[in-house]
């Protein structure tokens, strides 16, 4: 399967997810530079995290009207496998590819810790690896990751389980005492209607490789494999 | 030549921040007399901040050699060898009037500063760290406001640019209170083969100007920094600089772009004096002239006088040195990265540093002249305090009735205290190598595709040098390594940032002195040379006075294995606690002394230099054999605190039982050199034990972990500490948060 | 040259927790009488235009695609001589 | 109750990064013609207060203690009835 990482200036964190499915993964992988509009035949596209263009103005808002995001909505509305991480999470929102948007932490701060998220939905092409309830370390680190949107789209997508994953305490609880951010209903990380559009703030690959203490974000990425290849065979 | 006559009968030198002397001295140079122009290149280059001129004479006394040394001070950073042709590059540099002022951008600025330095070295960088010294919070808003701003302007900007801010540390002292501290240091990764020089060699090569526009930013900063810090100065404050950390990030890639081809002979970043003092460096290295038109830079604003473009500090720029005919290609890299590269002069074989506007000569003065700013040595005389700080004896001072509440309050005290509330505002984790982050005693980064590691510190001690600038120092240098040691790096070399007030007074003058001869000890003691610094002088306010005399030492050590990294919280209940070192009844300059009786009195703790060594030695070498469960070095607030951490981190309790002969207090908290805090499973205790006898180490078991989480201390069958762990962790982890939201 | 002065503001209803911030602070040294603070942006453009009209049409477009999220933002500007 | 609109402007000659930013990312997306674009805060302060004067007063003094860092911002402010 080829997998492609979108370069879009001060994405600091497309090396890292390059990283992820080259060396912990063992999959072909390639940057999409942000000023082309073609994409050749990737099979899953990656939006990392980061500050692209210095996250003026709003973090995704100059760095969603880039050429190469035509051709990933494009490719997004084909149905091809689309994960936007941090930075990424806000490009889809900002290109509406994903609803609602994400404001800034409610403590005013900028966020660098160990995150347990509890898994709220398994039966997508992102997150097959896990079972419902699983609560994984997922590194967190951003300065704008609540997640707001108006109550009646956060009561569609939770009817439609859309909610993937949400912020937890290790034993798996949700409430307001394990909401790093702010975000409505601890929401870490949602999926489109389609089901193959996913954002999230914190990094799976962050806890991907074992080196680094923490591996249970491999999973994000093996689902997906295991996704196409599925589907290709 | 032009005809404009600088008007010098009304000493613009003086306004310059020139002397009469050296106004005579660059005169006899010139063989004339200078226009504003070439005054004003002076009054920059022989400035404090770019020349050097209280300090060069006493950097001989610094060791700089060694087997893993590849490049000493003299180059933007200094280079070690850390095996397989792979090399670190490490340097820290100080941002203090700025951020005094502007704290967030003056504490961005000086991040995105030093990452500079380490890019113009050809290197990625890889980690970021920072020292940061503030008065008492508790005391002022005007504080919390200085705390709040630098720590988010060093994690803006480093979050932004991409690089992890990995660890540092955090003290208060009121002799901060007028003058904070704010020194920030960066550690960069490259190949053998990839190193660059700041050199400008090949007459007739290009010089080009890369990243931003050039702006009035920092107008004069160089001779800024070197003057004392006044209330109230609005031309200075003129003089701020704003960091754009995206920017610097394009500016990364695009010149690690052009490294990888052969198109560059040389490069230099833009730091104090901008294009001024990067040009003449690089041509004075080269032994050759260089020729500047001040119209071909390009300009954010409009109207700057030639003087003004050559010593602009605006941000994100730097020199390339570039091969004549590869100027095209260049800039078509740069490009790519939406940013410019542009000629803005050439190599020249004459030796003279010669500014045109649109070709016409605007000054020109030689290139060695500009580099040999006038040095001075003067006499020091010891502080006056010290004979009344150092005539303090124990006896001075009641041991508590309560230690349970002494404990506690060191736990949470802002020394001790957990920096949580400042590391998590960074990304510490940018670019997937942080194997220990944050909160351990050193942090750890792995070299990615190999099984080795990187160790990185940095440590300082004001009041210790305070106390006894020589000793205190030599404390630091030790302090720093022992951090790395207990992680399981082996220290290879340190970077120093000489933080001192007006060297100008006898007393600080001493200070300084004696602080680089212990520096200087200690680095030989434990084979850790320094290979680059920076020296910030003249902090000191008329309000506050002069800051405590404060070293601060960047360390970076080799990890051989990853396997071998050790962290400092205990692991399991039942493994044996053991104590290194000696425990002497010693309380001077102790954070105990300070703390709880408000005294900042005494002598330092005693300091055998080859002891330490030897210590450190079998640390390192118990860690490789896989003997270690943790360690942990004893620094401030001595034993008790150091159990306390090892605790609290690992959410387990201890037992310990000592019998020691010495008051309370200081066996508890006095800070004794040398010790180290270790735990062993009991199946490998007896063969750490007959190491450290085999290696002439004392140690002595102590204790026990527990699973009751308790933290129970008895000396002689009496028990002196007594305490629950949630206790002592609360104190430990909302320390500082309590201290920031103080009202005051 | 006109100049568009350009405000950003989260929509009503829209916790504003650096508002917040603000009129914790304010209160903290001492102002009182503070009801509620709002925290926005406001961007200063100048543009190379001398007919209003069109100016109106090319701002009112760069809020829509860039200047302001709707999901969560509203805007409102004003065009100034300079 | 009276509103006071407060705008924080880095002060003329300070560089504005994230007014470049914004610049060229309205260039990038085909808008012509755009000098110059300057990004600020602007802070919407309610207060209990009737008296425009005091209201000036106190504005006045939030700016200098706490809005404003003079160093680098300029503020200016309207007073209106809401
Ligand atoms: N300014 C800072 N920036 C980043 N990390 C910091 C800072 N201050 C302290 N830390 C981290 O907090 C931990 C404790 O620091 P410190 O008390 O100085 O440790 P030690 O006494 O072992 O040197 C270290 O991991 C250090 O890196
Ligand atoms: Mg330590």
């Amino acid at each position: 399967m080829n997998w492609g990482v979108l370069l879009l200036p001060g994405s600091n964190c497309a090396e890292d997810c390059f990283h992820a499915v080259d060396q912990v993964l063992g999959q072909p992988v390639r940057y999409l530079w942000h000023k082309d509009t073609d994409l050749g035949d990737v099979d899953a596209i990656i939006i990392p995290g980061g500050f692209s263009y210095g996250d003026h103005l709003r973090p995704g808002a100059i760095a969603h009207l880039s050429p190469a995001m035509t051709s990933v909505k494009a490719f997004a509305e084909k149905g091809g496998l689309v994960i936007g991480i941090c930075n990424g999470f806000q490009i889809l929102t900002e290109s509406r590819m994903l609803p609602g948007a994400l404001l800034q932490n409610k403590g005013l701060k900028f966020l660098c810790q160990d995150q347990t998220l509890r898994v709220e939905n398994n039966s997508t092409a992102f997150t097959s690896e896990y079972e419902a309830g699983d609560v994984i370390i997922c590194p967190i680190a951003h300065n704008e990751g609540n997640y707001y949107a108006k109550a009646e789209t956060i009561e569609e997508m939770e009817a439609n389980g859309q909610v993937l994953f949400r912020y937890s305490s290790p034993d798996g609880e949700v409430s307001d005492a394990t909401n790093p951010n702010g975000s409505i209903n601890n929401i870490a990380g949602i999926i489109n209607r389609n089901g193959n559009v996913v954002g999230m703030m914190p990094h799976p690959e962050r806890s991907a490789d074992s080196v680094l203490g923490l591996s249970a974000g491999k999973g994000v990425f093996v689902s997906m494999l295991k996704h196409l290849e599925a589907v290709n065979s | 030549m032009t005809e404009k006559k600088a008007g010098m009968e009304e000493k613009l030198w003086r306004k310059a921040g020139l002397t009469d002397s050296e106004y005579a001295l660059l005169t006899k140079h010139m063989g004339r007399e200078p226009n504003v122009v070439e005054l004003a290149l002076y009054a920059q280059m022989w400035s404090e901040h770019c020349g050097y001129t209280h300090t060069r004479p006493l950097f001989k006394h610094f060791p700089t050699t060694g087997p893993r040394i590849v490049q000493g001070p003299g180059e933007n950073a200094g280079i070690v060898d850390i095996d397989d042709d792979e090399v670190l590059t490490f340097k820290l540099e100080s941002h203090n009037h700025p951020s005094a002022i502007a704290p967030f951008q003056g504490a961005a600025t000086g991040v995105g500063g030093i990452i500079r330095d380490i890019l113009a070295m050809g290197a990625y960088p890889i980690a970021s760290l920072n020292s940061l010294h503030f008065g008492h919070p508790g005391d002022r808003g005007h504080t919390r406001w200085l705390i709040s701003e630098v720590v988010h302007g060093i994690g803006e900007y480093g979050n932004c640019v991409g690089v992890p801010t990995v660890g540092g540390e955090l003290r208060f002292a009121d002799a901060y209170k007028g003058n904070p501290l704010v020194n920030a240091m960066c550690v960069g990764y490259m190949k053998k083969s990839e190193i660059k020089k700041a050199i400008a060699t090949g007459v007739g090569n290009s010089l080009m100007i890369v990243g931003n526009l050039t702006g009035r930013d920092g107008m004069g900063g160089a001779s800024f920094a070197s003057k004392d810090l006044e209330e109230e100065n609005d031309d200075d404050r003129g003089a701020i600089q704003v960091g754009d950390p995206f920017m610097e990030k394009l500016l990364i890639e695009a010149c690690l772009e052009v490294f990888q081809e052969d198109y560059v002979v040389g490069v230099q970043d833009m730091g104090a004096a901008g294009i001024l003092s990067s040009s003449v460096e690089t041509a004075s290295k080269a032994g050759n002239g260089v020729e500047i038109d001040v119209a071909l830079v390009p300009k954010r604003e409009e109207a700057m006088r030639p003087e003004e473009v050559m010593i602009s500090e605006s941000q994100e720029r730097m020199l390339l040195i570039v091969k004549k005919g590869m100027e095209e290609k260049v800039n078509k890299i740069f490009h790519k990265w939406d940013l410019h590269a542009v000629v803005i002069g050439h190599v020249t074989d004459d030796g003279m540093y010669r500014v045109l506007e649109d070709g016409k000569t605007v000054g020109e003065v030689p290139v060695w002249s500009l580099m040999d700013a006038p040095t001075y040595e003067l006499v020091g005389e010891a502080p006056a305090h010290l004979q009344r700080t150092q005539s303090f004896k124990n006896s001075d001072v009641d041991v508590p009735d309560d230690l349970n509440q002494v404990l506690i309050k060191l736990l949470g005290s802002p020394d001790i205290c957990s920096k949580e509330w400042v590391y998590r505002q960074y990304d510490h984790r940018v670019q997937m190598n942080t194997v220990v982050k944050p909160g351990s005693d050193a942090s750890i980064l792995r070299i990615k595709g190999r099984d080795k590691g990187v160790g990185v510190t940095m440590d300082s001690n004001g009041r210790y040098c305070y106390l006894n600038p020589r000793t205190g120092s030599q404390s630091v240098v030790v302090e720093a390594a022992r951090n790395l040691v207990v992680s399981g790096a082996e220290p290879i070399a340190i970077t120093d940032g000489l933080n001192f007030g007006n060297p100008e007074t006898p007393d600080v003058y001493y200070q300084l002195e004696q602080a680089i001869m212990g520096l200087s000890e200690a680095c030989r003691a434990l084979n850790t040379p320094v290979i680059g610094g920076n020296a910030s002088l003249y902090n000191q306010t008329p309000e506050f006075g002069a800051i405590y005399p404060t070293p601060i030492v960047g360390m970076v050590g080799l990890v051989k294995s990853l396997d071998h990294t050790t962290t400092m919280e205990f692991k399991a209940e039942g493994d044996h606690i053991i104590l290194l070192g000696t425990t002497r009844e010693e309380l001077g300059a102790s954070e105990y002394l300070d703390q709880i009786h408000g005294m900042v009195m005494g002598d330092v703790p005693e300091l055998d230099l080859e002891e330490e060594a030897q210590t450190q030695a079998f640390i390192l070498k118990a860690i490789r054999a896989g003997l270690l469960s943790s360690a942990h070095d004893l620094g401030d607030g001595g034993l008790a605190v150091a159990i306390a951490e090892s605790c609290i981190k690992g959410e387990l309790g201890a037992h310990i039982e000592l019998d020691a002969n010495i008051r309370a207090d200081a066996l508890l908290f006095g800070e004794s050199q040398s010790r180290f805090l270790l735990s062993v499973t009991p199946d490998k205790a007896d063969q750490l034990m007959d190491m450290a006898a085999e290696m002439g180490v004392e140690a002595a078991t102590i204790g026990k972990v527990s699973t009751d989480k308790k933290l129970s201390i008895k000396n002689n069958e009496t028990q002196l500490i007594d305490r629950d762990l949630a206790l002592c962790a609360d104190a430990f982890n909302t320390g500082f948060d309590k201290m920031m939201k103080t009202d005051g | 040259m006109l100049r568009a002065i350009v405000t950003v503001m989260l929509k009503k209803g829209i916790f504003d927790p650096q508002g917040r911030a603000v009129h914790n602070g304010l209160e903290s040294i001492g102002f009182e009488g503070v009801k509620q603070v709002r925290v926005g942006k406001q961007l200063e453009i100048d543009l190379n235009l001398t007919d209003r009209a069109e100016a109106k049409k090319m701002v009112d477009e760069m809020c829509d695609k860039m200047l302001a999220n709707p999901v969560v933002e509203s805007f409102s500007y004003e065009i100034t001589e300079v």
